[in-house]
């Protein structure tokens, strides 16, 4: 019988291999909208031609799949907010004639463009400039779209792609990298497009290699459709088949909590785990700005000076009846324990 | 998955299709985008990449695209657009099919696409109908042929064209309706999901069609058209050709369009017409379109409250919204355990039927049956031709969400915990798969062909001349040199009789 | 959980006749009771005397006879049970564990599925995968007690990957003799003796047997723990034994709850990932300190070259930015400058211990009115007939399933994001 | 001298085997000659009659979860 069986058992392997043959995907776009970096990309790509590639891009990502789904969400200097899918309050409704594309497009296109390109229009139709500096809402714009697509994960594979032009300033830290735990977390890969030519984004180039997703720096603009379609519009289930641009060298610097300087080389607290640029920024009073324990003023002393730190260290007060004790226990018991005094003189060894 | 069941032989049959009638076919943008989306995943890819970039690509740069490792693939994907002649190639450079890539390039961007996603019509109806109203039509009319074929009393039978289709397709044999029986491909039939059903169905049209003189383009452009509509909505006839209107009249048989009166000016498609280009996933079998018409019948209620003015965007907006949440609900309903017992959250006669074709099933609630698989359900199965495969295919293309979402949760957490795992993946436990196997391959316990044994040879040459002979011609199945026997199929038998009259006695 | 006095003398033979034969160091035994007053079930009486539960009392048909009242309560219950203590913490987030699992005879036994032994593993793995999730800058150690011994199955290292091959090679170890806590924790003591003081010193023992069987005294050894102040918490997996609370409750400054008896397989789990989860500074466990920590970039080269940590050549790898070393994998500490060297994303995955997000509120029902009954904040789905909470900062209403979603791996409040 | 038998030649497992040769045992009609492990040679008409007696016989060994309940109605 084991003849037959095997016959019957390997058709069976064959036919599972196309298990993810073609599975829809949903598509979550964040478009970042601020207004005043995108008055300075102007001369080279304006706001609205963005628009264009991306309705585009969006139509064939659509067209790969009947049941393919998009968000897209404006990472607005007010705020964060759905462009697609939205709830249009009657009051709007009436007062929109404008059709943004033509009647005759598809419907499945028509209505998701349509009311996405309203939303933008609507955006900048009644705002005035801002008259401070904006600020950069991408956390919130991840936070929502995450939890959109966690909505929708059952059933859909997911991603999320970030047009994004503003600098990394001003950013908050932390609700960003829980942003991008949330999404290694949950296997959504981040794709980034930056479009302004002129600096990369530290963080999004280290969600986008958390995620195992695209990074792009896109510089010549005029083909900004092309870059869409050939990088950032690949189907999910070809992901592992197709060679994708990668960065090769990744920044993963972090930001310092006081000043927001991003630094290469900084000092953690040992209970908050709070990024300190500066042995400075401890104060008098030798307590961490963040949880507000006191720290060793010994070991504030080393790492401000190496040399004074060497008169210093024999001197742990406290510390040193603690270490005879320690010695005499490891006489008693089978003796494992190495130098026990190294461990404890200094904590951090530099 | 079933669904790519559907996308392959529609595939098969468009890339059998000679190169003019390709070309004619690519003339219509709507039949442009169906045809793309039955395309494999890298040819989707090529073609995207290569629809806004003016120059030619070389051909060895499709090739640096792809991972060395995925080469099978990218050798599928080529080999498809190639045999569509979407994909040109010189040995060196590759272009596109010039009037597909025009044409969907026009899809996407939305310029002059004409009247091929349809006309609607300008007026309004007087005789409006809503959506409700077209899936109960739909699915009335699409479970009224299946009904048939499973078997049950009817009133009225499904009409003379559709009986001649199911006959031609060789689902069911008989002269009347009434004496017309299942054939074991019509049990086949039943276990695909709803699209891939209507393209068997329409495919045999497409045959019958050629030998009709009818013009298979006008044929597919407007099956492809009708993917593309919106349902709901009404379209006028007047852009449709001669060919296209004999068509109408047809489909409405199966349900797949809906039509005040023959001579009616407008006509709207149903569910089972604008699904046809979608993924299995959008309606997995007719009995979800029941449950559709009961939400359907709530949204409308909440809806009604501020129907006051509808203007297009709402509409639109709100019935997006429906067909999303559809999806959810239409995903599957069937959850088995691994102790064989199986429940289904239905209450659709005929998904209860197709269950009862090999599932022992126990008690029926409102809304759920639960049942067993067993030995003598699964056995009654196989013998009506149904194979295991089939099965198995069904309970995994209708198995609940809760399933398939713990099903991956296993799976996802196998690969996390050892990356290089061979471990497949398993929808439905592979206890149930296997043994239902196993059940199969009891009906082929053993293994017999008729024949004759030839033995008692006086001499070893004598035996190995007999042997060697029937082992050349290829009629031993068996033998065995130590005891000088073996066995040869009773075709092969007179041959062998008549080699050894000539050669024994000769030798003599 | 029987407790009479005819079972516990049975037992007790039981275990020396094979505690005897295969292990001649053993000096003391130590057992207590369970004390009684733990094991009352609800309704006063003892937990088996409790009329069974079954799943399936709960579902009761409304007067409608519909069930979905019922079920959208199953989805609630689901969610209480993930509402989380929110107050802020001071938390070791730098830990080093040791994991001491008990591979003795009980471990055999099939009162949990498929025995303590195979479950106890399983868990182990998974709860390996959790600890370097949330603790990635974190240290782990295994041990296992076999025989009368400790052994040491996988170093104290960052790689959850070496633990895991480690705990599957476990797997086909057939469990054998009793356990020996002693031995145990004095090997966990000098596996954690050079560990920096910022960092936590931690044991968590999974403990199947009801006796120890000690070289030596054990007293002393808790208290060399406390003198080093290394925690240990016990998780057991039969009754409670007195020893183990006393470690613990020692160890852990006067803290009983650091050692838990399992209820069943799924109390097992939750248990274990309890663990993950750092510990709560304790006043007298106070060593606050600054550490310079660097964080690299990542290159990649054309030619191999030379990586620091293991001189072997490899294509690209990160560059410490004090010394301009090359190394291949992160968290580390650079053999070159001895900075310890890792990903800022790293460190910002343990942030959310200590900046919980606090729990949302369920909007009451009568504050529910008018018609339109709105959408959820972040997935914007109509709120149907459930409950839908709200964010008592931004004040933004969501539905349960972003709520769950919110605080149990976002750890960000869209809402709050926004303003 | 060399014959040719008529027959029907079986290709089964080693116990389907022994059951072919146990259902024999009783009549002694069936089989003709044993081949080997995994053939036998049977008298082509009672091919019918030996795949149903196995049925018979590998249906005695099977458990049928619907045997243990009551019986429905």
């Amino acid at each position: 019988m084991d003849a037959i069986a095997d016959k019957t058992f390997k058709t069976d392997a064959n036919s599972s291999t196309s298990h993810n043959y073609d599975s829809p995907s949903l598509l979550t776009v964040i478009i970042d909208t601020n207004p005043v970096i995108w008055e300075q990309l102007e001369p080279t790509l304006s706001f609205k031609a963005m628009l264009e590639s991306l309705t585009v891009s969006i139509n064939s990502h659509l067209a790969l799949n009947n049941a393919n789904e998009v968000a897209v969400i404006a990472n607005h200097y007010e705020g964060a907010q759905f462009l697609y899918p939205c709830h249009v309050s009657r009051e709007d409704e009436e007062n929109q004639q404008v059709n943004f594309v033509k009647t005759d497009m598809y419907r499945q296109f028509r209505i998701i463009d349509d009311s996405f390109l309203s939303q933008a229009f609507k955006l900048f139709k009644d705002d005035t400039p801002p008259t401070t500096q904006p600020k950069n809402f991408l956390s919130a714009s991840l936070s929502l779209a995450l939890a959109y697509i966690n909505k929708k994960q059952s059933h859909l594979k997911s991603r999320i792609l970030i047009m994004n032009v503003t600098p990394d300033t001003h950013l908050q830290y932390i609700p960003i990298m829980n942003s991008i735990f949330a999404a290694e977390k949950n296997h959504i890969p981040i794709d980034v497009a930056q479009l302004s030519p002129h600096y990369n984004s530290t963080f999004l180039q280290q969600a986008s290699d958390a995620t195992h997703g695209v990074y792009l720096q896109i510089k010549t603009h005029t083909a900004l459709i092309q870059y869409m379609m050939t990088v950032f519009f690949i189907d999910l289930s070809i992901r592992d088949s197709v060679i994708i641009p990668g960065i090769k060298e990744i920044d993963f610097r972090a930001a310092c909590y006081v000043t927001g300087d991003i630094v290469d080389v900084g000092f953690v607290c040992s209970v908050c785990l709070c990024i300190l640029s500066d042995v400075s920024l401890v104060g008098k009073e030798r307590r961490c700005p963040v949880c507000d324990v006191q720290f060793d003023v010994n070991v504030l002393r080393k790492l401000a000076d190496r040399k004074f730190a060497a008169l210093i260290g024999s001197g742990a007060n406290g510390e040193s009846g603690a270490v005879k004790k320690r010695k005499l226990i490891n006489g008693q018991s089978n003796g494992t324990g190495t130098t026990a005094t190294s461990a404890t003189a200094s904590p951090m060894p530099l | 998955m079933a669904s790519n069941l559907f996308k392959l032989t529609v595939n098969d049959y468009l890339e059998g299709l000679p190169e003019a009638t390709q070309s004619k076919l690519y003339q219509s943008p709507a039949t442009c985008l169906a045809i793309f989306r039955l395309l494999p995943n890298l040819a989707k890819f090529y073609i995207m990449t290569m629809i806004f970039n003016e120059k030619p690509v070389r051909l060895l740069d499709l090739d640096t695209w792809v991972k060395p490792q995925k080469r099978a693939e990218q050798v599928e994907g080529i080999r498809s657009i190639k045999s569509l002649h979407i994909l040109k190639d010189n040995g060196e450079v590759a272009v596109l099919n010039p009037k597909f890539r025009e044409n969907l390039k026009n899809v996407l961007t939305g310029v002059d696409i004409g009247v091929s996603f349809g006309a609607p019509c300008e007026t309004e109806d007087s005789n409006k109908v809503d959506i409700s109203f077209l899936d109960t039509y739909a699915s009335n009319k699409w479970e009224t042929i299946l009904h048939f074929m499973v078997g049950t009393e009817l009133n009225e039978f499904p009409s003379k064209g559709v009986l001649h289709l199911l006959r031609h397709s060789g689902l069911m044999t008989g002269g009347t309706p009434k004496a017309m029986v299942i054939t074991n491909e019509g049990f086949q039939f039943l276990l695909q999901d709803v699209n891939a059903q209507i393209w068997t169905l329409l495919l045999q049209y497409l045959r019958m069609a050629e030998s009709l003189q009818m013009d298979p383009v006008d044929v597919l452009n407007f099956i492809f058209m009708l993917g593309s509509l919106e349902l709901g909505k009404d379209y006028s006839t007047s852009v449709l050709s001669e060919t296209q209107l004999n068509l109408l009249r047809d489909l409405k048989d199966y349900g797949l369009i809906y039509q005040r009166k023959d001579s009616s000016k407008r006509f709207y498609p149903t569910r089972l017409a604008t699904t046809l280009t979608s993924d299995a996933t959008t309606l997995k079998s007719a009995s979800t379109a029941m449950s559709q018409v009961i939400k359907s019948a709530t949204t409308t209620t909440t809806t009604s409250s501020n129907k006051g003015n509808t203007s297009g965007s709402q509409e639109s907006s709100s019935t997006a919204v429906s067909a999303a949440s559809s999806t959810i609900e239409n995903a599957g309903s069937i959850i088995i355990e691994t102790n064989f017992k199986l429940y289904a959250y239905t209450n659709s006669p005929l998904q209860i039927a197709i269950l009862n074709l090999f599932v022992h099933l126990k008690s029926r609630f409102a809304n759920l049956v639960t049942g067993q698989i067993t030995r003598e359900s699964v056995r009654k199965a196989l013998l009506n031709g149904i194979t295991a495969e089939q099965m198995i295919a069904y309970l995994e293309t209708h198995a609940h969400p809760q399933l398939r979402k713990t099903a991956e949760e296993v799976y996802q957490k196998k690969i996390q915990y050892d990356a290089n795992t061979n471990e497949k993946f398993h929808l439905i436990q592979p206890n149930i798969t296997d043994q239902i196997k196993l059940w199969q391959l009891e009906l082929d316990r053993i293994l017999t062909w008729d024949g004759y044994l030839f033995t008692d040879f006086s001499n070893e040459e004598e035996y190995q001349v007999l042997q060697s002979y029937a082992e050349e011609i290829g009629v031993m199945l068996w033998c065995d040199h130590n005891k000088r026997k073996f066995f040869v199929t009773k075709e092969g038998n007179a041959q062998v009789i008549a080699y050894a009259n000539r050669k024994l006695r000769k030798g003599k | 959980m029987d407790d009479s006095e005819d079972e516990f003398k049975s037992d007790h033979e039981q275990q020396s006749s094979k505690g005897g034969n295969s292990n001649t160091r053993v000096t003391s035994r130590t057992r207590r009771k369970a004390p009684q007053a733990e094991l009352k079930g609800t309704s006063g009486g003892y937990a088996w005397e409790d009329e069974i539960q079954r799943s399936w009392d709960i579902v009761k048909e409304d007067e409608a006879g519909s069930l979905a009242g019922i079920v959208s309560g199953l989805v609630e219950s689901r969610k209480k049970r993930v509402i989380k203590n929110v107050t802020p913490f001071q938390r070791g987030i730098i830990r080093n564990l040791i994991l001491v699992i008990d591979l003795s005879t009980v471990m055999m036994e099939k009162d949990l599925r498929p025995n303590r032994h195979a479950l106890a593993v399983e868990n182990a793995i998974q709860f390996v995968t959790e600890f370097f999730d949330q603790n990635p800058i974190s240290q782990l150690g295994i041990i296992i007690m076999r025989n009368g011994l400790a052994q040491l199955v996988s170093q104290v290292s960052g790689s959850p990957q070496e633990h895991i091959d480690a705990l599957k090679s476990i797997k086909k170890l057939e469990p054998k003799g009793d356990p020996s806590l002693q031995n145990a924790l004095e090997m966990a003591r000098g596996l954690l003796l050079h560990v920096a003081s910022h960092c936590t010193r931690e044991i968590l023992i999974v403990f199947g047997s009801l006796l120890s069987i000690d070289p030596g005294n054990i007293h002393k050894t808790i208290d060399s723990l406390i003198e080093e102040r290394i925690r240990v918490q016990v998780i057991g997996l039969s009754a409670q034994v007195s020893i183990c609370k006393e470690i613990c409750k020692k160890t852990n400054f006067g803290d009983e709850t650091a050692y838990k008896v399992i209820l069943n397989e799924g109390h097992f789990k939750d248990l274990l990932m309890e663990a993950v989860v750092p510990l709560p500074v304790n006043k007298v466990n106070k060593s606050f300190t600054l550490v310079k920590m660097g964080f690299p970039h990542r290159v990649s080269e054309e030619t191999p070259s030379f990586c620091s940590c293991h001189s072997k050549l490899t294509y690209g790898g990160y560059i410490c930015p004090s010394c301009k070393s090359k190394i291949c994998s992160l968290p580390t500490i650079c053999p070159c400058c001895n900075i310890m060297l890792i990903l800022s994303t790293h460190l910002a995955r343990s942030y959310h211990h200590l900046i919980p997000l606090k729990n949302y509120i369920e909007v009451a029902r009568e504050d529910i009115t008018g018609e339109d009954r709105g959408v959820c904040y972040s997935c914007q789905s109509m709120f149907g007939t459930g409950s839908r909470y709200a964010c008592e900062d931004c004040s933004k209403e969501f539905c349960i399933d972003c709520d769950v979603f919110v605080h149990e791996t976002l750890h960000n409040c869209p809402g709050c994001e926004n303003t | 001298m060399t014959r040719a038998i008529k027959g029907a030649l079986v290709e089964c497992d080693a116990s389907i085997r022994a059951l072919i040769v146990r259902i024999d045992s009783e009549r002694h009609d069936v089989v003709i000659q044993e081949l080997d492990e995994t053939h036998l040679l049977i008298d082509s008409n009672k091919v019918d009659f030996v795949k149903a007696e196995l049925n018979r016989l590998l249906s005695k060994n099977t458990y049928n979860p619907l045997d243990d309940e009551e019986i429905q109605p």
